[in-house]
């Protein structure tokens, strides 16, 4: 149990770390990189909760997929000449309430959570075949929510493809 | 000493040995592919290949690497230096990690995870980022083109090959590598015969994957120079290189396990089928097969041309001949031990008869140009594959509900994927034929 | 002669994506431009929107040279010009001047000068084969390609010493007799070439990636063919049925029969297919010009100082790479006072911005291979 | 023609005429073969292509004709239908039209050019510009001749077109007739400094774009060429 607990700082240091290192960047890719570094240890975190399946979806959607294409297109769109440009940052006043709100808001989350901040050592041990369990609900409970979360991508990529046609 | 040995222990020591076994051998098997590529490829072509480093250019992988690692490690000037240094890192350690969940034998898998196919997948998929990265640091045009081009071949093409590996998957019922070898004894059938069009879209998809043979525009020498890889030299060059070999044998091992029976002998659950007749004298076949070659080996060491050459052609004869000994003597030991040695030589033999077959494509077939290659990709090998997974998902399920044997079913399935093959193929002729001209 | 298909490219103003157009420089060291031939493309992400050919690299001012030799002495530097082709440049060059001396060569001299010249076809296309195949990827042909040619190479070593710079020919004839066993060579040779082309055949003729990477590719119709004075199988292949060995027969052709053939498209697969076909027909004629070698002399008398009356002549003949002309002027010396080479891969090489334009980057390399252009020649 | 070795004595030392190496197969006993008219292929015996009849002896054994002394006559004027047809459109612009071995040539005037090379291409079929090219004759006052050769694919003939130009007068340009005519024209230039007006790029093809002089001139220097282009560009003395 120590080597887990010991994993799960190690990712979560991880994790907001090369999150601040991310937006602390001024060259983007190693913004992008920093990015991919962030969700890999998110991944990792799944993994410590014996999620295994959760753990390969973000690797193979989020790192896999997803950030080739941001990377993609970055290196097609040379963003050099975006980053001379001048950088104001007169909202000030704006920041500073938006910062406000979220804080109270993380204050009252960890109030009310007060007892789940310190978990028992022992992690209750969820069924080995994580996939079954996954699939079972996803295809059985939650039968129509899932047919109309992928009518919604299948339209959303149909808009994509069409828009991109006429310039093509 | 018993105590040492115990289980939590055990399961905790071997797959490390494990490890350490793969990535050892692993660099020394990538250069003995690259000399097996260069062979063949000479043979193909009416010469010889190469002959001078050792007997028959057996040490050539020596030389090659002592060469690499001499060589002077160029950074260009205004290259990124973080990113250089990390892109060829990142492909090699992934191609590394997906050696975790590859069964070589029954006992010899690092780890059998419960996800272990889509571990695989996921981790090869990472790969992409060595190269884009690399591509991108090196600051220039010829690299960045080649970055760009492979970046978008391999997203499209790990579709294609994925979705010939879930018809595979349909059969096996579980996504742990073990299984699906167990799966296919059980059934008594490798998988490639009941599902021969997800075989071939996967060993497309695969070449694909690892930019080789008629795919491999990345490193296209005749118009990008050397693609991503063009700033990099030396060492850095060579661990790229290490890569794309280790992913080669990954690609290679995905496509035995899950269509070829892993480890299984061929007709290896045939006495659970045919009671009564054995043919266990297939068993006896790869002692055999190693002694032949120890024969050769012996035959030629005479005849070679310097004395040391004859003496490393002895040693070579003399390790295959050990070799033979150790598959012959496990014969008699206990089934245990003879599951686990022959299925070592089973699933490596399959996978160098896979591999040969990436060698055969890449010295008979041109290249594809990049747009054909997206348009295979995209209009005729993902739609391809989706109908192969529907017929058989039917197949599957006719047999399961009206049972019929699955041999009839699957057969079935064949026939009418192949149909939607050719009407796909022919209306992808039509259109492919002129695709500057369409704008005339 | 403005191109529908060139302006309306040209004029694209906003590009893919805002990325700018790359100007991409293949070249003059690039792995698959066959020499020195430096290639700036200007590429709108993978397609190329405009092209120039930037050549001189190899240029020896072949044609000043001639001015200081004597006509004899010039012989060699014509080998030196299309090195790949070295015999027929040879062939045209004793050929106009023999028509500035006003004689012709015996029979038998000529009759060997035809062999010698169509066996050089069949070595320049087969080099033509393997390095264009080579560019466009397929790895084996290169080296089957190689073994034959090498057989031709041995026939022209065994005639006159040389291989490759042969020299093979003077003025007004033939230096050397054929070898004992020449027949018995060409016809080893001849007999199983063709079981060599079928085998090339059957590994391209039908490879869909092949016929994907050629068909459609670097199209030239036949007006564009003609007007850019673009000859030999590029001509050939947009449907021009035109052949200097029919059209103005030469040294011994119009004795043998012997087909010309060509193609529709005018694409880089119908060069290919034509080439194919010259290489079978070349293996025609070398088999009925074997058959019956005339006996006789074979040098014309015609004295060993040479000093053409003042005049000009224009003769040119059907190199494998389209129509290799000679213009000389003589102005009565031993040397000639202006000697112009008509270089087909010269003119051939201008027709490359037409097929290029609009077509994709690793389309320029395999547009490259199909023109069969020869550096040495180009920049003379 | 600065120093190069005078080239007025002959050689001495090629071989005499005629094999000494190996022995010609069988010395024919009737007189060589004599030189027939030049151009059109000597009336060889229309051997079918498989198997001359006779053993291939020359058909009828000539006269022994003394060797080549009577070379083709002096160029004769030619006047035939196209010759005619041009005088008629172009009046004086054709200066003379001669025959030369066999071949046609038409001097013409060069502000005429364009004119007479369009009506060539559209009423004569010339559709082909086979070559062109230049001669330099620096000591006539109008030095340059622009030879322009043509062939006709329907005829089966070609023509040669001649215009003499002087030194520094431009020469009209015929890309958009031939587009062939593009990099010849440049290459003319290249060599011989002559400005083609009309042409679309008319820059150095062959010659280093900084190249001083014009080489194919006769009276250009090569030696002191060299030494200026590499003393400025490379920066050593040239050792010539």
């Amino acid at each position: 149990m120590v080597l887990n607990s010991i994993l799960f700082y190690f990712f979560a240091a991880l994790a907001v770390v090369s999150a601040i290192l991310m937006v602390t960047r001024r060259n983007v890719v190693h913004g992008a990189v920093y990015l991919i570094t962030t969700l890999l240890a998110t991944a990792g975190v799944f993994l410590l909760l014996q999620a295994e399946f959760l753990f390969i979806v973000q690797v193979i959607l989020y790192v896999g997929g997803i950030m080739v294409l941001f990377i993609f297109v970055i290196m097609l769109v040379n963003l050099d000449v975006s980053l001379l440009q001048y950088q104001f940052n007169r909202q000030r006043f704006v920041a500073g309430v938006l910062a406000l709100a979220l804080g109270a808001q993380i204050f009252l989350a960890i109030k009310m959570g007060q007892k789940s901040l310190f978990p028992p050592l022992h992690v209750p041990d969820i069924s080995p075949k994580n996939t079954e369990a996954v699939a079972d609900a996803l295809f059985g409970h939650f039968m129509l929510p899932f047919e109309i979360a992928s009518i919604l991508l299948l339209v959303a990529m149909i808009g994509a493809v069409v828009m991109a046609k006429r310039r093509v | 000493m018993g105590h040492l040995f115990t289980p939590s222990i055990l399961r905790l020591v071997l797959p490390v040995l494990y490890a350490v076994v793969i990535v050892a051998v692993l660099p020394l098997m990538a250069g003995y592919i690259v000399l097996m590529e260069r062979k063949v490829m000479a043979d193909m072509q009416a010469r010889l290949g190469p002959m001078r480093v050792g007997p028959h250019g057996l040490l050539q992988p020596i030389a090659d690497a002592v060469k690499l690692l001499l060589k002077e490690d160029i950074i260009p000037e205004k290259a990124d230096r973080l990113l250089f240094w990390l892109a060829p890192l990142v492909s090699v350690t992934m191609a590394l990690l997906a050696y975790a969940a590859l069964p070589i034998g029954p006992a010899f898998q690092i780890a059998d995870l419960n996800i272990g196919l889509l571990f695989i997948l996921a981790v090869s998929s990472l790969g992409i980022y060595g190269i884009v990265l690399g591509g991108w640091a090196s600051n220039s045009h010829y690299s960045l083109l080649g970055a760009l081009r492979s970046a978008a071949q391999l997203v499209s093409y790990e579709t294609a090959a994925g979705l010939g590996l879930i018809s595979a998957l349909l059969l096996a019922g579980s996504l742990s590598m073990k299984d699906i070898v167990m799966a296919q004894y059980d059934q008594g059938m490798w998988f490639i015969f009941y599902v021969p069009i997800g075989f071939f879209i996967y060993m497309v998809g695969s070449i694909a994957e690892t930019n080789r043979a008629p795919f491999d525009l990345p490193e296209a020498e005749s118009e990008l120079v050397a693609g991503y890889m063009t700033e990099y030299s030396g060492f850095r060059w060579s661990l790229y290189f290490l890569a794309e070999y280790a992913n080669m044998i990954i690609v290679a091992g995905i496509a035995t396990t899950l269509f070829l029976g892993g480890w299984l002998r061929p007709f290896a659950s045939y006495h659970d089928h045919m009671p009564g007749t054995s043919i266990e004298f297939l068993d006896a076949l790869p002692a055999l097969l190693v002694l032949g070659v120890a024969l050769y080996c012996f035959f030629l060491a005479p005849k070679q041309p310097v004395k040391i050459q004859k003496l490393v052609m002895g040693l070579v004869g003399g390790l295959c001949l050990a070799i033979a000994g150790i598959l012959a003597g496990s014969l008699f030991a206990s089934p245990g031990v003879l599951q686990g040695v022959h299925g070592a030589f089973w699933f490596m033999a399959k996978v160098f008869g896979y591999l040969y077959c990436f060698l055969w494509f890449r010295f008979t077939f041109p290249r594809y140009r990049f747009d054909q290659l997206m348009r295979l990709g995209w209009r005729f090998l993902i739609p391809l594959a989706l109908v192969n997974l529907i017929t058989m998902a039917v197949a599957l399920l006719m047999s399961r509900e009206w049972g019929w044997s699955l041999r009839l079913t699957s057969i079935l399935a064949v026939v009418v994927t192949l149909a939607v093959a050719m009407w796909l193929a022919k209306n992808d002729e039509v259109d492919s034929v002129v695709p500057v001209a369409e704008s005339e | 002669m403005s191109d529908p298909r060139t302006t309306e490219l040209t004029n694209v103003s906003t590009t893919v994506l805002g990325a700018d157009e790359i100007i991409l420089n293949m070249g003059p060291q690039h792995p698959s431009t066959h020499g020195v031939l430096r290639v700036k493309l200007k590429l709108d992400g993978e397609r190329v929107v405009d092209s120039e050919c930037i050549i001189g690299y190899l240029h020896r001012g072949v044609e000043k040279i001639a001015e200081h030799r004597s006509y004899q002495q010039f012989a060699p530097y014509v080998d030196r010009m299309d090195y790949v082709a070295a015999v027929s440049n040879g062939l045209g060059y004793c050929e106009a001047v023999e028509k500035l001396l006003g004689t012709e060569a015996p029979l038998r001299a000529r009759v060997v000068r035809t062999i010698l010249t169509e066996l050089q076809r069949i070595a320049s296309h087969l080099l033509w084969l393997g390095t264009h195949a080579l560019d466009i990827g397929a790895l084996t042909p290169v080296f089957y390609c190689f073994r034959e040619r090498e057989e031709i190479l041995k026939i022209f070593e065994k005639y006159c010493g040389a291989r490759l710079t042969t020299h093979a020919f003077r003025i007004g004839g033939l230096q050397y007799e054929t070898y004992d066993g020449f027949e018995q060579d060409v016809k080893r040779f001849c007999d199983d070439f063709t079981h060599r082309i079928d085998e090339y055949e059957t590994l391209l003729t039908e490879n869909r990636i092949w016929v994907g990477r050629t068909k459609g590719v670097g199209i030239l119709s036949a007006a564009d063919a003609i007007a850019l004075g673009v000859t030999g199988p590029v001509l050939r292949a947009s449907g021009v049925k035109w052949d200097l060995r029919k059209a103005m027969p030469y040294a011994a052709y119009d004795l043998y029969k012997f087909e010309i053939p060509t193609r529709e498209t005018g694409d880089t697969y119908d060069r290919y297919v034509v080439r194919m076909e010259e290489m079978r027909q070349s293996r025609l004629i070398c088999l009925q010009a074997i058959e019956n070698i005339p006996t006789g002399p074979i040098m014309a008398r015609i004295g060993k100082v040479l000093k053409p009356p003042p005049g000009e002549v224009y003769h040119s003949i059907e190199a494998p790479k389209g129509e290799l002309g000679y213009y000389i002027v003589s102005d009565g010396t031993t040397q000639p006072y202006r000697v112009r080479v008509r270089p087909p891969s010269f003119i051939n090489l201008q027709a490359f911005d037409k097929m290029a334009r609009g077509s994709l980057v690793a389309d320029v390399v395999a547009i490259i291979g199909t023109i069969d252009i020869v550096l040495g020649e180009v920049d003379r | 023609m600065a120093n190069d070795p005078s080239e007025k004595d002959p050689a001495s030392k090629p071989p005499a005429s005629g094999a000494e190496g190996k022995p010609v197969a069988q010395k024919p006993a009737e007189p060589p073969q004599s030189p027939v008219a030049a151009a059109n292929p000597p009336a060889t015996p229309d051997s079918t292509a498989a198997k001359p009849a006779a053993p291939a002896a020359p058909a009828a054994p000539k006269a022994a004709a003394p060797p080549a002394k009577e070379a083709p006559p002096k160029p004769l004027p030619l006047d035939n239908e196209l010759v005619q047809r041009l005088k008629g459109r172009f009046g004086d612009a054709i200066r003379e039209a001669t025959l030369d071995r066999k071949q046609a040539i038409v001097t013409i005037a060069v502000d005429q050019l364009r004119e007479i090379s369009r009506y060539c291409r559209d009423d004569e079929k010339f559709d082909m510009l086979v070559d062109l090219t230049a001669v330099d004759w620096p000591k006539r006052e109008k030095r340059f001749d622009v030879i322009l050769i043509l062939y006709s694919f329907a005829k089966n003939e070609r023509v040669r077109l001649k215009a003499h130009a002087g030194e520094n007068e431009p020469v009209p340009s015929v890309c958009e007739i031939w587009p062939a005519a593009n990099w010849l024209e440049r290459e003319c230039y290249d060599m011989f400094g002559m400005v083609f007006e009309g042409h679309p790029k008319l820059t150095r093809i062959l010659m280093p774009d900084e190249w001083q002089g014009y080489p194919l001139r006769k009276d250009y220097d090569i030696l002191k060429q060299d030494t200026d282009w590499v003393r400025e560009n490379l920066g050593i003395e040239s050792g010539q």
